[in-house]
């Protein structure tokens, strides 16, 4: 017989559990209900269209597709533009995580419900209303700094081809700044929050640490290198590969259950879910960006990570407890850059733009977003228009991982004997890094 | 709920017998919605027909109708009147076409039924989406313009006029008439053109409700029907219409003679003439093309091509007294001016220019020889007293014009002689003494007191003439005599002279000796050439010239450097003075250096030198004549007159008034080193601004610029150009003239100078000589009238602007301007015109003789797609016969052959009278296009294929007329683009709708009369001038006019001010509101084409009883 | 009635097209009977929305005419109907209008001829294409 | 006065619609002061059971396209719940950037080569085309735009749910409510069925770029161009929807020099944007002669996926199904919504 858990919350893609149940063993499916139809929405369309396009699947794929434009006309931005466009990364970031920090906080005091709010949840919050009101609040100033940068923030429109298509006006660098300051200190005073509150022990820190946790494999970015590195279960750093190679290193596995592909290392093959070893599998995102084990530039982040550290021991971090942790690290550094970058120096110059002069056939890109890192490869035609894309998004990416923590939750209910559903709060718990 | 009542015409069994007009009808009733009734009937538009609709109307309070029957453009009024007589509004009609679109062209009555159907139930569905339209209505302007004053304009104007209207009739020749006035007879009734044509011309010409615009053309309009603003250019006449006698006496003394357009090249004309007596306006007038390049070039403005022209005419006295309207100094300028009117003259362009300068020099010394120069009474004395401070170029002409006013001129110079640069600066051999003494005695025989040794300076200040010594004004016309001195290292040494100086001291005597020394004279213009041959005349052992320029860039005239050279002077080029050597004191030489460039990129003087190229050059005397400056010290504080920073006296360009009231400056002061000629304008013009300032206190100069003829040489010119080559000056050979300073040129003989004036090309046509002016009694001719513009307001326009034939070059092997007697048939009128050149005898262009055999060649240019023109001009075959039976009235014995592709006499009385002449004249039709026309013997022979019998065939003839096809004029696309008239493929004007519509345009309010809507002859011309007539009558009885609501309005709501439409309106009706950021329609400019509705992105356009809806409606309704 | 029977919507300019099927009518021209004509006052006045309303609601062919160049009775309505159809026709042919059903024509008033054989041309073609089926949204 | 029941729900599309949903509670905390959010997933995982049992619902938002079998039951499960249903964002209103597969046959549209191995529970079924809420219910409201700038979300909330005090901090400055929205949302009440939350014009009314007499040269593509800062894209060469897209965005893209796409769709009166966008474009070609015609054409490529970017699947004559007709009790709904397809 079959339990369906759905609505998840917290998801962006339209998703649900079912939970297949015989003889004492569980099956649990983690089901992506839509398909992706990437690039059949893609192919056809002009080639400098796909950063407004691909924009839905987030708003650092707008980013990642104007590094592959610039690519393909063979130049690279001027310094103005790299700032601008990087402030806008690490202002998706900072709203990204913190937006999963209050679905975290959210979960153990209803935002929105006077009480008795809906499903009758008593709010016997340990999270304050107040802490989630400034949470919003801040989520609402991030959100400004982001259109500022992007013109828009959650479909962002200002990456073009060689640089960003409009100059910052007068008065936008103070309210950067403002903002910039207002984030990084709120990000500290979320972090105490968070130390007093939560990784302090107590009821929500003991439900993180007790969400089941996978071992996997882990695929980040280091745009210094510009490589692609792999790192083991065990914490092992293995090959690393550049984004040319990608498509060589990378590979697609579907499956008849759900819409969502399954990516995978090709060397490693895929092994099907319910094998015990996922050797080919892996995941991107915050923990991934952890257990790469990299210095941090910025010094309160820094300063933070070696918290973690010393809390959690040595990478390789696997749970929920450390991914929380980390976007915690995550926010801070974004403040940290941010109050960097938003100067006028920084953000003004003679040139926001370098025109291509030609297209080329076909060009990629890597870029570590917030939820993780992302791929993009087009090949155009002679008119520029797209003849194929591949897309690495942090969903497929995720896949796997996603699948393997429904199922060893699901597990777990079952040896505890208790309903699948009563489950489904600590899945979504995990799943919410992810 | 709409109450639609749908009516489907049988049209007897045209629809009926195809459609099934009953099952539809039936069908449609059947229908739930918002039909009311659906009834058929035999035929629709009959009066049963429209009664039963009329009554429904009433009845069944029917809101909107539906028609099914015949095509619109057919029946759409019929029933629109019908649905409004019942009250019904005529904009909730519709029409389906189910008889043309439908009965008539279906095989199938099946189908063809199932067609009909759907478009009645288009039509019904449309039809419920029409609204109610009011018509609007704007007064009109009661007067009509005509364009074109030939026989069609004309009679649209009388009829017009006769009925009350003012009239204006623009008219782009000198008089009205157009073609039919060059005609001789008409057929087929053979009376005479001129006489049928006069009475009507001279009805025009007094009818006191026509106004004759003539030598005019449309340049604007602007309105649209009813109220139309028109800007006409018209050209001067020259002849006052009022004042003209008609009496001819200029046409004696006219020394102009052009070929005749009227004449069709078969005469000549004078500039000014009639073309015929009974012309109308029956005034003379005069053609002149523009200033010619000449006058243009001359900074004078000297009328060279007037002078030039009176020479030619032996009219030597009138010819000088014309140059000295504008320069006082024939025989001086015609000695050294530096000729910019011969670098110009057209006719250098053929072989060389005219000796303009030089005919000028003969007539100021011919005046003196025949001792008749005397100057003329001074019309009438003026109080006011005038000082010149100068007696050079300018300020003597100053004084002269001034004198000529009336004026009481003194001059003070500071030399001891006048003349300034001429007298001082200028060698002798170049302007001896005496010819130049004349021309200054000249001035003082006019009375003016000229005081020489007279310096301007400390005691006799500017200031001190007018504020003490009473002159109401001054001018200052001192000259650059000073020499440039540049610091060049040794400069100091003994033996170094300068430029003008020298030249100054040798006139004046009391110059340092050269006699038998070497001398090295530096520099490269004019000035240098007169030192060193002034030094050579001197008695210098050698002189040698240095300059900075290469040959061909040295500033001096060209033919002063051959002079030069002819003297055995050598020149070298392309060195400048390094320093010059000196052994204590004395100069021994020079140092020079190569010069790498003299001219920058820009041509402006700035020359490098290469410093490590250096030589030496050995000489006793070094003389710089390297340029000369202007010297003002003598003006003092209290003068209060302004200096530019380049230390010449500040002047008002246009006035040449200084900063100190009163005072004006010009030549050399101003201009710093300037030629005799600018010297001289300048004077003059001070001379007119002095007197404005004295007689009317303002000092602007009104002289209306007149605008230059083409400088190319035209076809016309070259036909003009006489075949007398350029007359040399005759010279004293080197050897004998350097020694003396005898004068070089010797001057021009009266035959020289008069063949000089024979070979001008009269550029400018009428070369405004004056002689018609002197010897017109009633004084009619004003020389001074200038082009202007007129503005009209009328209600309507009739556009008749004719034709013109085609030009048969096109078809080189019919010898056409190859043969004299190969002849167009519009020339052929001319020839046996009573007004024509040979005053109406029919005689060959080339002997005079009345030819025996003629040939008539048809289609010529029309038919021919390939090389002429598609069409058939139609009047050809006509004009061929009733010429082919005048030949045979003046040679009945002689031959005539017509060469023929079809005969096409359709016309009332046209196919008799061309059997008539076939018959009786026994003309030979030859059906057959001509292959070649060749002389042979002296004769023409013809050589064509003969279609009818076959076979070759050729004819000689002594006279081949061309039967020319109808072209439009040449501007037509001028009157189409300010009109906005449409024109088919051959440059005709298109109509309205060629049954219905034929004088009509697509633009209300303006009409086609005569053959510019198409080939036609004079009754179809006069026929459509009165229908033309008729339709402005109509809109004139109407009073206002109905402006069709069918037009296009923007919805101010929905308009997002993107200005799409802007730029897409042809009736540019279309204009953007900057205050509401909206675009706005001038309803009345708008012809309702849609283009800006198809166009408007947020369909904030509509056109009335073209909406969206109402065409989705028709789209959904048949389809179903 | 066995064979396909098309119905293609025409649009004629009131001054050329519309007068050539005039004349093409008094001159019993036959002509295939699968057209219904619009009359517009000018090409230039055909709005793209008209043609692909009418595929929309059904029409498996559409033909605009209008004047020649040059013989515009609006001066140049036409020019900016003939700038018009390629973009237009580029479009329709990516969303699947085949080539041939739909068409820009320069009928002259002095044309019937040119307008029943164009009339009867289409309406060939056309029947070969089949009926045209807009993709169906649902 | 009973707090409004809310329900939120989000079909096929990114979750950019609820964001902006979430962003007014960013902004203040009220939403719940005026609404009972009775049903909202992604915040709350409210279960369709839930929905099920309890009473009706004033208000339903339904964001995204609907894709598959799935979203069409959930939109049709809204319409029955709720009084008021709400088409919220591009992908609701017209289908959105989903739609755009319409235009590859569902045979050419998977990513990956390889053939799945058959085990496992089922996919839940997708449909053939991507659809636009009001081609499957009749729909109350529309809230264009990709995704809805938050004054007219404030308008719709203020509107439906009936609390003036809402708007309170929120200033319309940035692009004006258009009058009839004005007033119904100052007074709490709601506007006439079938009202568009976004302005009446064309985004050229409140795009801030200097329009002159339009002359199109030569299509021009935006990496090759050197933008003028202030000159109208169109004029630069660039294909800009601006001019026949309904404004409300206040000229957002095109202000920071991003050509317009349309995400607001069609302007009020014409019934296809593509058509109206060609002919607009078009007639400015500065182009006598076909081949100079067919060169501009020539350089233009993918018009379908550029005039109808969030449109295609509803407002594409040639591509897109026609909006039901609601219950004729709310008869203001079908003509709205049909924007003068079905008048």
């Amino acid at each position: 017989m079959t339990t369906t858990l759905e609505p998840l919350r917290w998801l962006e893609e339209p998703a649900k559990v079912l939970v297949e149940k015989n003889n004492g063993a569980v099956r649990a499916y983690f089901q992506v209900t839509v398909p992706r139809d990437l690039t059949a929405m893609c192919r056809g369309r002009a080639v400098e269209e796909l950063p407004r396009i691909l924009s839905i699947l987030s708003p650092s794929h707008h980013l990642l597709a104007a590094l592959v434009l610039d690519h393909l006309g063979g130049v690279t931005p001027p310094d103005l533009a790299r700032n601008l466009r990087e402030a806008l990364l690490h202002c998706q970031v900072f709203r990204h995580h913190l937006r999963k920090l209050y679905f975290l906080l959210s979960a153990y005091g209803n935002p929105l419900a006077e009480p008795p709010g809906p499903r009758g949840r008593q709010d016997l919050s340990p999270v304050p209303r107040p802490v989630l009101d400034e949470a919003m609040e801040h989520l609402g100033l991030i959100q400004e700094a982001a259109t500022i940068l992007g013109g828009r923030s959650d479909h962002p429109l200002t990456s073009v081809a060689g640089g960003v298509s409009r100059f910052l006006k007068e008065g936008h660098y103070a309210r950067l700044a403002e903002i910039a300051s207002a984030s990084l200190a709120y990000a500290r005073r979320l972090g105490e929050f968070f130390h007093n509150r939560v990784l302090a022990g107590g009821r929500i820190f003991s439900e993180l640490s007790a969400v089941p946790s996978v071992q996997l494999a882990s695929l980040t970015y280091d745009p210094a290198a510009d490589l692609i590195g792999v790192v083991d279960a065990s914490g092992q750093a293995q090959e690393t590969f550049s984004p040319e190679e990608a498509v060589e290193k990378l590979a697609w596995h579907q499956e008849t259950w759900t819409y969502q592909p399954f990516l995978y290392l090709k060397a490693r093959g895929w092994q099907d879910l319910s094998a015990s070893d996922h050797a080919g599998c892996f995941f991107v995102g915050p923990l991934a960006r952890l257990n790469r084990n990299r210095e941090i530039a910025t010094e309160q982040a820094e300063a933070e990570r070696q918290r973690l550290i010393e809390a959690l021991g040595q990478p390789p971090h696997y749970g929920l407890a450390a991914a929380v942790w980390m976007m915690l690290v995550e926010l801070l550094e974004a403040g940290e850059s941010l109050v960097a970058l938003c100067t006028e120096e920084n953000l003004s110059g003679p040139e926001i733009r370098h025109v291509p002069q030609a297209m080329g056939e076909v060009a990629q890109a890597a870029l570590e977003a917030p939820e993780g890192l992302i791929f993009h490869r087009v090949q155009v035609d002679g008119q520029a228009r797209v003849l194929n894309l591949t897309v690495f998004e942090a969903a497929s990416a995720n896949n796997a991982l996603r699948c393997l923590l429904t199922q060893a939750v699901m597990a777990e209910a079952l040896t505890q004997s208790r309903p699948f559903n009563s489950a489904q709060r600590s899945l979504e718990l995990g799943l919410l890094p992810t | 709920m709409k109450k639609i009542g749908v009516y489907i015409c049988q049209c007897g069994t045209n629809i009926a017998g195809k459609v099934d007009v009953a099952k539809i009808a039936e069908e449609i009733g059947a229908e739930q919605g918002d039909v009311a009734v659906c009834r058929y009937y035999k035929y629709m538009c009959s009066e049963p027909g429209q009664k039963m609709i009329r009554d429904d109307i009433e009845a069944l309070k029917l809101d909107h109708v539906v028609e099914a029957s015949c095509s619109p453009k057919m029946h759409e009024p019929t029933f629109r009147n019908c649905v409004a007589m019942a009250g019904m509004n005529p904009y909730q009609f519709e029409m389906v076409n189910i008889r043309e679109h439908c009965s008539w062209v279906s095989e199938d009555s099946e189908l063809a039924t199932q067609k009909a159907k759907d478009l009645v139930k288009a039509g019904i569905s449309r039809v419920s989406h029409h609204r109610p339209l009011q018509i609007e209505t704007k007064p009109v302007t009661k007067s009509v313009l005509v364009v074109g004053g030939g026989i069609a304009g004309i009679t649209a104007a009388l009829k017009v006029a006769n009925a009350g209207y003012p009239v204006y009739l623009v008219e782009k020749e000198e008089i009205i008439g157009g073609r039919m006035a060059q005609f001789d007879k008409t057929f087929p009734t053979m009376d005479c053109a001129g006489c049928t044509l006069t009475p009507k011309t001279s009805e025009v010409g007094r009818h006191p409700n026509i106004e004759i615009l003539t030598k005019s053309e449309i340049q604007e309009v602007e309105g649209f029907v009813g109220n139309f603003k028109v800007r006409v250019r018209q050209q001067p006449r020259y002849v006052s219409t009022e004042k003209c006698t008609g009496c001819g006496d200029c046409l004696q003394v006219c020394p102009v003679n052009l070929k005749s357009s009227f004449e069709v090249g078969l005469a000549t004309r004078h500039p000014i003439s009639r073309p015929f007596p009974q012309a109308i306006p029956n005034t003379f007038s005069i053609i002149r093309a523009g200033m010619p390049p000449c006058q243009a070039a001359c900074p004078a403005g000297v009328n060279a091509q007037g002078y030039m022209t009176l020479a030619g005419a032996g009219k030597f006295a009138e010819a000088l007294a014309l140059v000295r309207q504008r320069m006082p100094f024939a025989s001086a300028c015609g000695r050294i001016c530096v000729r910019p009117c011969e670098t110009a003259c057209k006719r250098g362009q053929i072989d060389a220019p005219l000796a303009i300068c030089q005919t000028k020099r003969f007539l100021g010394d011919y005046a003196v020889e025949q001792a008749m120069d005397t100057p003329p009474p001074i019309p009438e004395e003026r109080p006011e007293r005038i000082a010149i401070v100068g007696a050079g170029p300018s300020g003597m002409t100053a004084a002269y014009y001034l004198r000529q006013q009336g004026y009481q001129v003194t001059v003070f110079e500071k030399l001891p002689v006048a003349g300034g640069m001429l007298a001082v600066g200028i060698p002798e051999y170049r302007l001896p003494k005496d010819v130049l003494g004349r021309e200054v005695d000249y001035v003082r025989q006019m009375g003016v007191d000229i005081r020489l040794n007279s310096p301007i300076g400390p005691g006799m200040t500017i200031n001190d003439l007018l504020t003490r010594d009473g002159y109401k004004a001054v001018f200052v016309g001192i000259g650059a005599t000073q020499a440039v001195r540049l610091p060049v290292p040794g400069a100091e040494a003994q033996g170094v002279l300068w430029g003008v100086d020298y030249l100054k001291d040798v006139r004046l005597g009391g110059a340092p000796s050269v006699a038998g020394k070497r001398v090295a004279v530096i520099g490269g213009g004019n000035v240098a050439m007169d030192v060193a041959r002034t030094a050579l005349r001197e008695g210098a052992a050698a002189v040698t010239t240095i300059c900075l320029e290469a040959a061909d860039e040295m500033p001096a005239n060209a033919w002063e450097v051959q002079e030069a050279e002819e003297e055995s002077i050598p020149i070298v080029h392309r060195r400048g003075v390094k320093q010059v050597l000196a052994a204590d004191g004395q100069v021994t030489g020079l140092e020079l250096k190569a010069v790498s460039r003299v001219f920058d990129a820009e041509g402006r003087f700035a020359p490098e030198y290469l410093e490590d190229q250096v030589e030496t050059h050995d000489t006793d005397v070094v003389i710089f004549a390297i340029g000369q400056k202007t010297e003002v010290s003598f003006l003092s504080e209290a003068d209060g007159v302004q200096l530019t920073e380049r230390g010449l006296i500040q002047v008002d360009p246009e006035t040449l008034a200084t900063s100190r009231p009163g005072v004006f400056a010009g030549g050399d002061a101003v201009l710093g080193p300037a030629t005799f000629v600018q010297a001289v304008a300048q004077g003059r013009k001070a001379a007119v601004a002095i007197h404005n300032f004295l007689q009317y206190g303002h000092l602007r100069i009104v002289e209306p610029q007149e605008r230059a003829v083409d400088p190319a040489v035209t076809e016309e010119e070259r036909l003009r150009a006489k075949p007398i080559p350029r007359h040399p000056m005759p010279v004293l050979d080197p050897a004998t003239r350097k020694t003396s300073y005898a004068e070089i040129e010797l001057g021009f003989s009266p035959e020289a100078a008069t063949e000089e004036g024979l070979r001008c090309l009269e550029c400018g046509l009428c070369c405004q000589c004056g002689e018609c002016v002197r010897k017109c009694g009633p004084g009619a001719v004003e020389l001074n009238q200038t082009e202007c513009l007129r503005e009209l307001e009328v209600g309507a326009i009739i556009v008749a602007t004719g034709i013109k034939t085609f030009d048969p070059k096109a078809y080189p092997e019919y010898g056409f301007g190859k043969y004299p007697d190969v002849i167009t048939n519009l020339q052929f009128e001319r020839l046996c015109n009573a007004s024509g050149p040979t005053g109406g005898k029919l005689l060959k262009p080339s002997d005079g003789t009345v030819p025996k055999s003629i040939a008539f060649i048809q289609c010529v240019g029309s038919r021919d797609p390939a090389r002429g023109l598609s069409q058939c001009s139609k009047v050809c075959c006509m004009i061929s016969a009733k010429q082919l039976s005048i030949f045979k009235h003046f040679n009945p014995e002689g031959q005539a052959y017509v060469f023929y592709i079809d005969n096409r006499a359709g016309g009332k009385g046209y196919e008799e009278f061309l059997r008539r002449v076939i018959e009786e004249d026994q003309a030979h039709y030859i059906r057959g296009r001509v292959a070649k026309v060749f002389q042979e013997g002296g004769r023409l022979v013809l050589r064509a294929e003969d279609s009818l019998a076959g076979g070759i065939v050729e004819v000689e003839a002594d006279m081949v007329v061309l039967a020319t096809g109808l072209v439009p004029q040449d501007d037509y696309l001028n009157v189409a683009r300010a009109l906005n008239l449409a024109a088919d493929k051959n440059g005709f004007f298109l109509e309205l709708h060629p049954k219905l519509g034929p004088v009509e345009t697509s633009l209300s309010g303006i009409y086609l009369a005569g053959a510019a809507q198409g080939p036609k002859d004079i009754p179809e011309s006069v026929a459509q001038g009165g229908a033309a007539a008729a339709e402005v009558l109509t809109l004139f009885a109407r009073g206002q006019v109905q402006v069709e609501p069918t037009i296009a309005l923007v919805d101010a709501s929905a308009c997002t001010g993107c200005k799409t439409c802007v730029g897409l309106c042809a009736y540019r009706a279309i204009s953007f509101s900057e205050e509401q950021k909206v675009a706005v329609i001038n309803e009345a400019l708008c012809q309702g084409c849609g283009t800006c509705a198809a166009a408007c992105p947020t369909a904030a356009i509509e056109v009335q009883q073209f909406t969206p809806e109402q065409i989705f409606a028709q789209i959904e309704g048949m389809l179903g | 009635m066995s064979q396909f029977e098309p119905r293609i919507i025409a649009f004629l300019c009131n001054w050329c097209s519309y007068v050539a099927a005039d004349a093409a009518g008094v001159s019993r021209l036959t002509q295939k009977t699968n057209t219904r004509t619009i009359r517009v006052a000018c090409s230039g006045m055909v709005d793209p929305s008209y043609v692909l309303k009418a595929f929309a609601k059904g029409a498996d062919g559409v033909i605009v005419a209008g004047c020649h160049p040059g013989d515009c009775h609006y001066i140049s309505g036409n020019i900016k109907a003939m700038r018009r159809y390629p973009l237009l026709k580029k479009l329709v042919t990516e969303l699947g209008v085949e080539d041939g059903r739909f068409r820009l024509e320069w009928i002259a008033a002095s044309e019937p001829s040119k307008y029943a054989r164009v009339i009867n041309e289409m309406t060939e073609d056309v029947r070969r294409l089949g009926p045209y089926r807009r993709p169906e949204g649902t | 006065m009973k707090k409004k029941r809310l329900a939120i729900y989000t079909g096929t599309g990114c979750k950019a619609c609820e964001h902006a949903i979430l962003d007014l509670h960013y902004q203040v905390n009220p939403l719940t002061r005026g609404a009972d959010l009775c049903f909202w997933p992604y915040l709350l995982g409210s279960t369709w059971n839930e929905l099920e049992k309890a009473e009706r619902c004033d208000v339903a938002i339904y964001a995204g396209a609907i894709r598959t079998a799935a979203d069409a039951e959930a939109a049709a499960r809204l319409r029955d719940k709720a009084d008021l249903l709400v088409a919220l964002g591009a992908c609701a209103a017209f289908g959105g950037l989903p739609g755009l597969i319409n235009l590859v046959p569902p045979a050419d549209r998977s990513e990956s080569d390889q053939t799945p191995d058959a085990e496992g529970p089922a996919l839940p079924e997708a449909r053939e085309k991507v659809a636009a809420v009001p081609s499957l219910v009749p729909v109350d409201y529309i809230v264009p735009g990709c995704p809805p700038p938050q004054n007219f979300l404030w308008a719709l909330l203020q509107c439906l749910l009936g609390r003036p005090g809402l708007l309170s901090r929120i200033s319309f400055a940035a692009h004006r409510l258009p009058e009839a929205l004005a007033q119904a949302a100052t007074a709490g009440i709601p506007p006439r069925r079938g009202a568009v939350f976004a302005g009446e014009r064309a985004v050229c009314a409140s795009c801030s770029r200097i329009k002159q007499e339009k002359r199109f040269t030569t299509a021009k593509r935006p990496q090759f161009l050197e933008l003028d800062e202030g000159l109208c894209l169109l004029e630069q060469g660039l294909v800009c929807a601006g001019v026949a897209t309904r404004e409300g965005c206040g000229g957002l893209c095109t202000g920071v020099g991003a050509p317009c796409r349309g995400c607001y769709g069609k302007a009020e009166n014409i019934i296809d944007p593509g058509a109206k966008l060609v002919s607009a474009i078009s007639s400015t070609f500065d182009a006598e002669k076909p081949d100079e015609v067919a060169k501009i054409v020539g350089d233009m490529v993918d018009l379908s996926g550029t005039f109808y970017r969030y449109t295609l699947a509803s407002q594409c004559l040639l591509a897109a199904a026609p909006p039901v007709a609601a219950e004729s009790d709310s008869p203001a709904a079908p003509e709205a919504l049909a924007a003068g397809e079905e008048a």
